[in-house]
């Protein structure tokens, strides 16, 4: 079977700094991969480099076996790679339907959407996130984790078949995790890879079918989640005694 | 409440249509105008107001569509409808030649280098042999007045249209996308680059086409007035003054302010443009979201909108 | 009420605090009482009102009812002066200042004071806190990783030398050994006589390490109290822990 | 009855300094022309009216302005604005109404080369104008022997340097520049440097004041000095001498017109009581552009006297036979609609306007060699 | 070869003052987002103030450059404290449309004051130079660079190294969270704005000793500075001594070897051309 994604020795520096450094894994169609690692370890870096938001200084990204190399991030949108940002880009002045909107008339599953279709898409999308109460509003009057519920209703809606989420469990209570957690199962059901990278341990844990963990832009850890999580390399550069 | 709107900009339209049979010479030639001012406006609304790419260059394709006109029918005795489709081709082919690299700029850096390659344009025209250098092109006079009036009228109708489409489809909501946070639109699938390069040309097809009318219109044209940058300064002030980024704001901003500088440089003619300046600050300070918010939400509020105005967007 | 002895004044004193946006009401007549050295947690789910509640406190959001501190009426303030008097905020989604270098935004934070000596020894203190963002000075702060901005901004907010720091949502985006280390900073100045008011989405995390506790519910204070019996409540147990 | 003559001058803007000598001397010759009793027409008296606007030295305002006075308005002539380019959109108006306008402010030949019938110029052309300084050159000792023609590259100055060319090649004398510049130009730097460099004997510039100004000033500042420098337009203005001081002296200049009691007038009586009259009236002195202007008020008043009437084609056909000596000059227009003048050469010596030679050939001695900065 | 190094040196004199005149502009436009199209009529006003100092007071031009900048700074205050803070949040484009409002007011009230026609500032020693061998440094010129150089450095260090000067900077990025940490921003954006005005009147003093003066002046030294704070960046005041020198000696040069009526082509395809390539300019930082 032919990964969802398959990332080869990819390196991206930022001027003297080695954000991601010769990272090589995959990512099985149906899987949830978690990623996790200190602040600065390369997580979002590494994300925008699958999108296309950034290009890698060197080594290749393939989709379903295919090479992305040189591909501008909007196709590599459209052939369904969906993406959050972990500091939100909505498009402040559109109203939260709206916004969600762009992904269904130009995601994977647009192309020739209508646009009456693609808000009743939308609308469905926010229900499904939970945000079913302010498709009126602009998305700048909705408070942070409001946004990042947004930035994930905006992904789904591009209907992709890899979803990268960026944070979007942060800021929200263990209660409110429960309910992304069961969000993003039912997208894993209906045969969506998924990349997570979160902070929160609880949630990664009980999510992940895998767990990858960065340190300084290098992958030092991929595994099942509760050998990664017991390794005391990771230990010591991430998770600190309390361990949750 | 939509009927009657509908019925209110047919009547408009209607009476604008009838002028040149009851108005004025003075009233038609002010039509001719600010009807062109009105499509250069609603062209730029294209671009900076939906796509939200302030262009300073804008004067460029106005200029491009008048040299258009001037080089067809001055040099090469053609007729003047080859001279206009002349003008658009050499606006489209400036669009998508400059508007690739220059659109990779942002915000004031893309005003800026727009605004540069007006001033390049007018530069490099001064010295063009086939474009008369700095001294210009002389056109056949014609004086059919109504004609003129009739043209501009139709192409500000199809300027408008054109922009009611765009709220409407697909290709125009990405244009909000861009305007709105063009990385995430990017990574949403929008093609931003193509999108922004349509829409840049997009409004230099109907800059051009006014300035190709305009030149036949005073049978002159130089460097220096085919691309003026303070023509570009003016449809942005007209674009905001109405409200940019909304169907009618930019027409109605631009008729109303060449109505008003018009109204001034007859009256108190040498006061006009103290006047015109204080109106624009006022303008600004009493109704900083353009006309079209204030027709909108003046009913409601009543006087209290302006001092609402000022409350929010002070310090 | 307050767990702590009547003796002491309370340090920061909201009365019946109602406040929204644009004539949407979202605060209803919130009163809260913050003592001298401690950490109070404010725990509530999503849009229950704690930014907006901070935002009043430090005067951004207009509102009625009354805010006092050390005596000092906050009611009539705009936000600098607000600052002046020793509220300082580290605000929800960061604020930094992103074209300015990691070095200056510290400084930012101490652009009141003048004691030039104490403010080169609180800026080495905060590089010997957060060793990341002594490597990265000079780098643009909008360009550092969102964790990397988190720690920019507490430290930004502790450099201020806050009488009372309010801090909304400290732990978000940061790995757990950072959130670790943070929670015993809060500690340490606590116990330097910083009073520290919390916000944060991590209710178990807050509750362990505040004194006292609000929950707080659409707009309004539902619960308060020291902080252990909070966690121990059944009711916030079921809505904030999941149990 | 009324005569009303309309005009849209440039009172705001960045021509407005040289537009109010229009405004003031079409108002002064009208006033003359009502104190001395009027407009005679047939047995019927008029007295003319001035209608005014400022067009803020825009194009596009004085058209509509040009048009509002023939079709609102109904003023029954026109005079002219300031300025080439105004002037050659301008006369299309009144070429279209078919109001006779006559105009002291636009000389390109442009303007005239259309065939239009109502338009009528009282500016020398501009080809002629460095044609008696050539002239003048001939005789200066030592004789020059390199020249410079610099121009600005609008219509006028690119005419003026075509004019020239030939009349230099003529006096055998040597081009050793032909350099184009931008109008509106503040930098001559590498201009001068370059004359500097080569060592050139004699400068002619065809330019506008605001360049003259900053040429003479950076050439004192980079020490250059040819032999002699002559300018199309400036140094007959009040403004150059006041603007340069002592630095204004030695500069050559022409003009086709001096307030000199030889030029007869009907009605100011002549051009030294034209120029008393408009100085104490207005505070500055006139040149040449006002002279001109009171001009074209006195052309249309003759020609509506010549005609007997204010029919506007009569009046066009008398005017094009007017013939008569004025404050100006002779004003008699060939069949283009516009009239020859030769110009006066002139200098500025001692601070003080010198007339140096005229039609009839020398009048006074020019100061040349032009010494250098330090050596004055 | 003499004429190439001199006409370097007018290049690079010239650079100064350009960099000068745009000092102002990029202050307040990268700093307070606010694009000034009156910046131009500033610098007239500036030029009229020294004018009249010099013929009036008979204050050396130079010399008189404090007070100038004194008043125009008031002037600047006022501005920005009455009427720009009025909109200092409304949508970008507010600030584009009422400064050009003020530039057509400004320019309006400078005609009525002052007459349309063109004016010098002329001390004795302005035409004067230095002869070095077969070079000349013009002596006002020269003394103009001197200025604007020490400006802007002066600029630079102030901005990147006071303390206020961060404050100025963050205030422009982040209103919101300045306030929170302190800063009082409607006397902050009236003292930058006042600042941009006082560099803007200082180099109308500079360039009424060099070149002519009339209420219209300023439309043309708006594009102008334009065009040199962005060849350098916004990012770094000393960005525009980059952008003023390399206008300055590239219009020189052009008009030597092209011809004069190239260098707007040379000056502005160069602008864009430094665009494409470096979008935030030669000395700014990449996003
Ligand atoms: N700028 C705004 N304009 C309009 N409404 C707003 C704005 N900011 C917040 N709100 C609304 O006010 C309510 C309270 O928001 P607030 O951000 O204070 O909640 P919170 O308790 O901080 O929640 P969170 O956990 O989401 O941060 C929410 O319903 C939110 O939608
Ligand atoms: N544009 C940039 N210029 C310079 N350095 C950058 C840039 N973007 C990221 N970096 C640096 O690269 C490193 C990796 O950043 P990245 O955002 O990928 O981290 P992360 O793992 O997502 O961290 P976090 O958990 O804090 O979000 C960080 O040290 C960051 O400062
Ligand atoms: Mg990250
Ligand atoms: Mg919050």
């Amino acid at each position: 079977m032919t990964p969802a994604l398959e990332i080869r020795n990819v390196t991206r520096r930022f001027a003297g700094l080695i954000a991601v450094n010769d990272v090589s894994f995959l990512l099985q169609p149906r899987e949830i991969l978690g990623v996790i690692g200190p602040n600065g370890a390369g997580k979002t870096t590494l994300i925008s480099l699958i999108s296309g938001t950034l290009a890698p200084t060197s080594g290749d990204v393939l989709f379903e076996g295919r090479s992305l190399a040189g591909m501008p991030a909007y196709r590599r949108a459209r052939l369904g790679i969906g993406r959050t940002f972990q500091i939100m880009r909505p498009f402040p002045g559109l109203s939260v339907l709206d916004n969600v909107a762009v992904g269904a008339l130009f995601g994977h599953g647009g192309g020739h959407a209508k646009l009456a279709k693609a808000r009743e898409q939308a609308r469905a999308q926010l229900d499904f996130v939970g945000l079913g109460k302010f498709v009126d509003q602009r998305a700048d009057e909705l408070g942070g984790p409001g946004r990042k519920r947004l930035e994930l209703a905006k992904a789904l809606a591009m209907q992709p078949k890899v979803l990268l989420c960026d944070e979007v469990m942060a800021g929200l209570n263990l209660v409110e995790i429960d309910e992304v957690i069961a969000v993003i199962r039912k997208v894993r059901d209906t045969g969506i890879s998924v990349l997570v990278i979160e902070h929160v341990i609880k949630a990664i844990k009980s999510l992940s079918d895998r767990l990858l963990v960065l340190h300084h832009g290098e992958k030092i850890a991929d595994g099942e989640p509760a050998g990664v999580l017991a390794n005391q390399t990771v230990i010591e550069a991430y998770l600190g005694k309390r361990r949750i | 409440m939509k009927t009657l709107r509908i019925a209110l900009v047919v009547a408009a339209l209607v009476v604008l249509a009838a002028v040149p049979w009851f108005g004025s010479d003075v009233l038609i030639q002010f039509g001719i105008n600010a009807l062109l001012l009105a499509v250069l406006a609603q062209g730029w609304n294209i671009i900076g107001g939906y796509t939200g790419y302030a262009s300073f260059g804008n004067s460029v394709f106005y200029g491009l569509g008048s040299y258009g006109v001037g080089i067809a029918m001055a040099q090469w005795h053609l007729p003047f409808g080859v001279g206009l489709a002349f003008g658009v081709a050499l606006a489209v082919t400036f669009a998508v030649l400059l508007g690739i690299p220059v659109l990779r700029l942002r915000g004031h850096y893309f005003a800026i280098a727009t605004l540069a390659l007006a001033q390049v344009m007018i530069a490099i025209v001064s010295n063009v042999t086939l474009a008369g250098q700095n001294i210009g092109l002389v056109l056949p006079p014609l004086n059919n007045d109504p004609l003129f009036y009739e043209l501009s009228l139709g192409l500000l109708v199809l300027a408008t249209l054109t922009v009611f489409w765009l709220t409407r489809s697909r290709f125009g909501f990405g244009l909000i996308a861009v305007r709105e946070n063009e990385e995430g639109a990017e990574v949403m699938g929008v093609n931003t680059t193509l999108y922004k390069t349509m829409a840049f040309a997009l409004s230099g097809v109907f800059c051009s086409l006014a300035g190709g009318i305009h030149a036949y219109w005073v049978t002159f044209i130089d460097p220096e007035s085919a691309f003026d940058i303070s023509l570009n300064v003016k449809m942005i002030i007209m674009a905001v003054f109405g409200g940019p980024g909304t169907i009618l704001g930019p027409v109605v901003g631009a008729l109303s302010l060449s109505a008003i500088s018009e109204f001034l440089s007859s009256e108190i003619t040498s006061l006009a443009s103290l006047f015109f300046g204080i109106v624009v600050v006022a303008a600004v300070v009493l109704m900083p979201r353009g006309l079209a918010d204030m027709l909108r939400r003046f009913r409601k509020t009543g006087w209290r909108y302006f001092a609402e105005n000022i409350r929010t967007h002070r310090l | 009420m307050s767990a702590k002895p009547a003796v002491k004044e309370p340090l920061l004193d909201v009365r019946a605090i109602s406040a929204g946006y644009g004539g949407m009401p979202v605060l209803h007549d919130v009163t809260l009482t913050v003592y001298p050295a401690e950490i109070v947690a404010l725990v509530g789910s999503n849009g229950a009102g704690k930014t907006t509640l901070l935002r009043t406190l430090s005067r951004v959001l207009s509102a009625t009812g009354g805010i006092v501190m050390n005596s000092h009426d906050l009611m009539p303030m705009t936000s600098d002066q607000v600052f002046a008097a020793g509220l300082v905020q580290v605000p929800e989604g960061r604020q930094l200042f992103d074209r300015m270098s990691v070095q200056d935004n510290l400084l930012m934070g101490a652009f009141r004071r003048t004691d030039k000596a104490a403010v080169a020894r609180d800026l080495d203190r905060m590089y010997a806190l957060f060793p990341r963002l002594s490597e990265r000075r000079r780098q643009l702060a909008g360009s550092m990783s969102g964790g990397e901005q988190q720690m920019c901004a507490m430290a930004r907010g502790l450099m201020a030398a806050p009488i009372l720091l309010m801090i909304d949502e400290m732990s978000l985006g940061l790995a757990p050994v950072i959130v670790e280390q943070l929670m015993g900073v809060l500690t340490t100045i606590r116990d330097e006589g910083v009073t520290v008011l919390l916000v944060e989405q991590d209710v178990n995390l807050a509750l362990s390490t505040a004194d006292r506790g609000y929950v707080m519910e659409t707009g309004s204070i539902v619960h308060s109290g020291p902080a252990k019996q909070l966690i121990d409540d059944p009711e916030v147990q079921r809505a904030y822990l999941g149990l | 009855k009324d005569i009303v003559l309309g005009a849209s001058v440039q009172l705001t803007g960045p021509v407005a300094n040289t537009g109010r000598y229009y405004r003031d001397a079409y108002q002064l010759a009208v006033d003359k022309i009502n104190e001395a009793g009027g407009v005679k027409v047939g047995h019927e008296t008029y007295t003319l009216a001035l209608k005014l606007y400022d067009n803020q030295s825009d194009v596009n305002l004085s058209v509509r302005q040009y048009t509002q006075l023939v079709s609102r308005d109904k003023v029954n002539f026109l005079l002219g604005p300031f300025a080439s380019n105004f002037a050659l959109a301008d006369s299309a108006v009144s070429e279209k109404y078919q109001i006779p306008m006559v105009q002291g402010g636009g000389a390109s030949d442009q303007i005239f080369s259309r065939k239009f019938k109502y338009i009528f110029g009282t500016l020398a052309p501009a080809s002629h104008y460095f044609g008696s300084t050539v002239e003048m050159m001939k005789g200066l000792d030592p004789a020059p022997k390199s020249v410079a023609l610099l121009y600005a590259d609008d219509a006028f100055d690119v005419s003026v340097a075509e004019g020239t060319r030939p009349k230099l090649k003529e006096a055998g004398l040597t081009l050793a520049m032909d350099e184009r510049y931008s109008t509106n130009a503040t930098d001559f730097n590498s201009l001068l440097s370059q004359i500097k460099s080569k060592n050139v004997d004699a400068v002619l510039v065809a330019g506008h004041e605001t360049e003259i100004l900053n040429f003479v000033r950076q050439a004192k500042s980079l020490a250059v000095a040819p032999k002699m420098y002559s300018f199309t337009v400036g140094v007959p203005s009040e403004d150059f001498r006041k603007a340069l001081g002592k630095d204004a002296d030695y500069a050559f200049g022409m003009t086709a017109w001096l307030p000199s009691a030889d030029l007869k007038d009907q009605w100011f009586g002549d051009a030294a009581q034209f120029a008393s009259a408009f100085k104490a009236k207005f505070n500055y002195d006139p040149d040449y552009h006002a002279a001109s202007g009171a001009a074209d008020v006195e052309a249309l008043v003759k020609a509506v006297e010549d005609a007997g009437t204010i029919d506007p084609a009569k009046v066009r056909d008398a005017l094009s036979k007017v013939d008569f000596d004025s404050l100006y000059g002779r004003i008699a227009f060939n069949e283009n609609g516009q009239i020859d003048l030769p110009q006066t050469v002139i200098q500025i010596q001692d601070g003080k306007l010198v007339a140096i030679q005229g039609v009839h050939g020398k009048i006074a001695a020019p100061k040349y060699p032009m010494p250098a900065w330090d050596a004055r | 070869m003499d004429l190439l190094v001199q006409v370097l040196i007018n290049g690079t004199l010239l650079g100064g003052l350009y960099a000068m005149m745009a000092l102002g502009l990029a202050l307040v436009w990268g700093v307070l987002n606010i694009v000034n199209l009156a910046h131009g009529a500033f610098i007239m006003l500036g030029a009229y103030v020294s004018l009249y100092l010099f013929t009036y007071l008979h204050i050396d031009p130079f010399l008189g450059l404090p007070i100038t900048a004194a008043v125009m700074f008031a002037i600047g205050y006022c501005v920005q404290r009455g009427l720009l803070n009025l909109i200092v949040r409304a949508p970008m484009f507010n600030t584009l449309l009422i400064t050009f409002g003020l530039e057509v007011v400004l320019t309006y009230l400078a005609q009525l004051a002052f007459s349309a026609d063109f004016r010098t500032i002329n001390p004795s020693y302005a035409g004067d130079s230095i002869v070095l061998g077969p070079v000349v440094l013009p002596l006002a010129r020269l003394l103009a660079f001197g200025v604007a150089i020490a400006l802007t450095v002066g600029m630079w260090v102030f901005l990147l190294h006071t303390t206020l000067g961060r404050a100025i900077r963050a205030t422009a990025q982040n209103l919101v969270a300045a306030r929170l940490y302190g800063v009082e921003p409607r006397h902050l954006y009236a003292v930058t704005f006042g600042i941009g005005i006082a560099l803007a009147g200082t180099a109308g003093g500079l360039y009424g000793t060099v070149s002519q003066i009339n209420p219209y002046i300023g439309a043309a030294l708006t594009a102008k500075s334009f065009a040199i704070s962005i060849i350098g960046g916004l990012d770094n005041p000393l960005g525009v001594i980059v952008g003023g020198l390399f206008l300055g000696i590239l219009e020189s040069l052009t008009a030597l070897y092209i011809g004069p009526t190239y260098a707007d082509v040379a000056s502005f395809g160069v602008l864009v051309l430094v665009l494409i390539v470096r979008p935030t300019g030669l000395l700014g930082k990449a996003a």
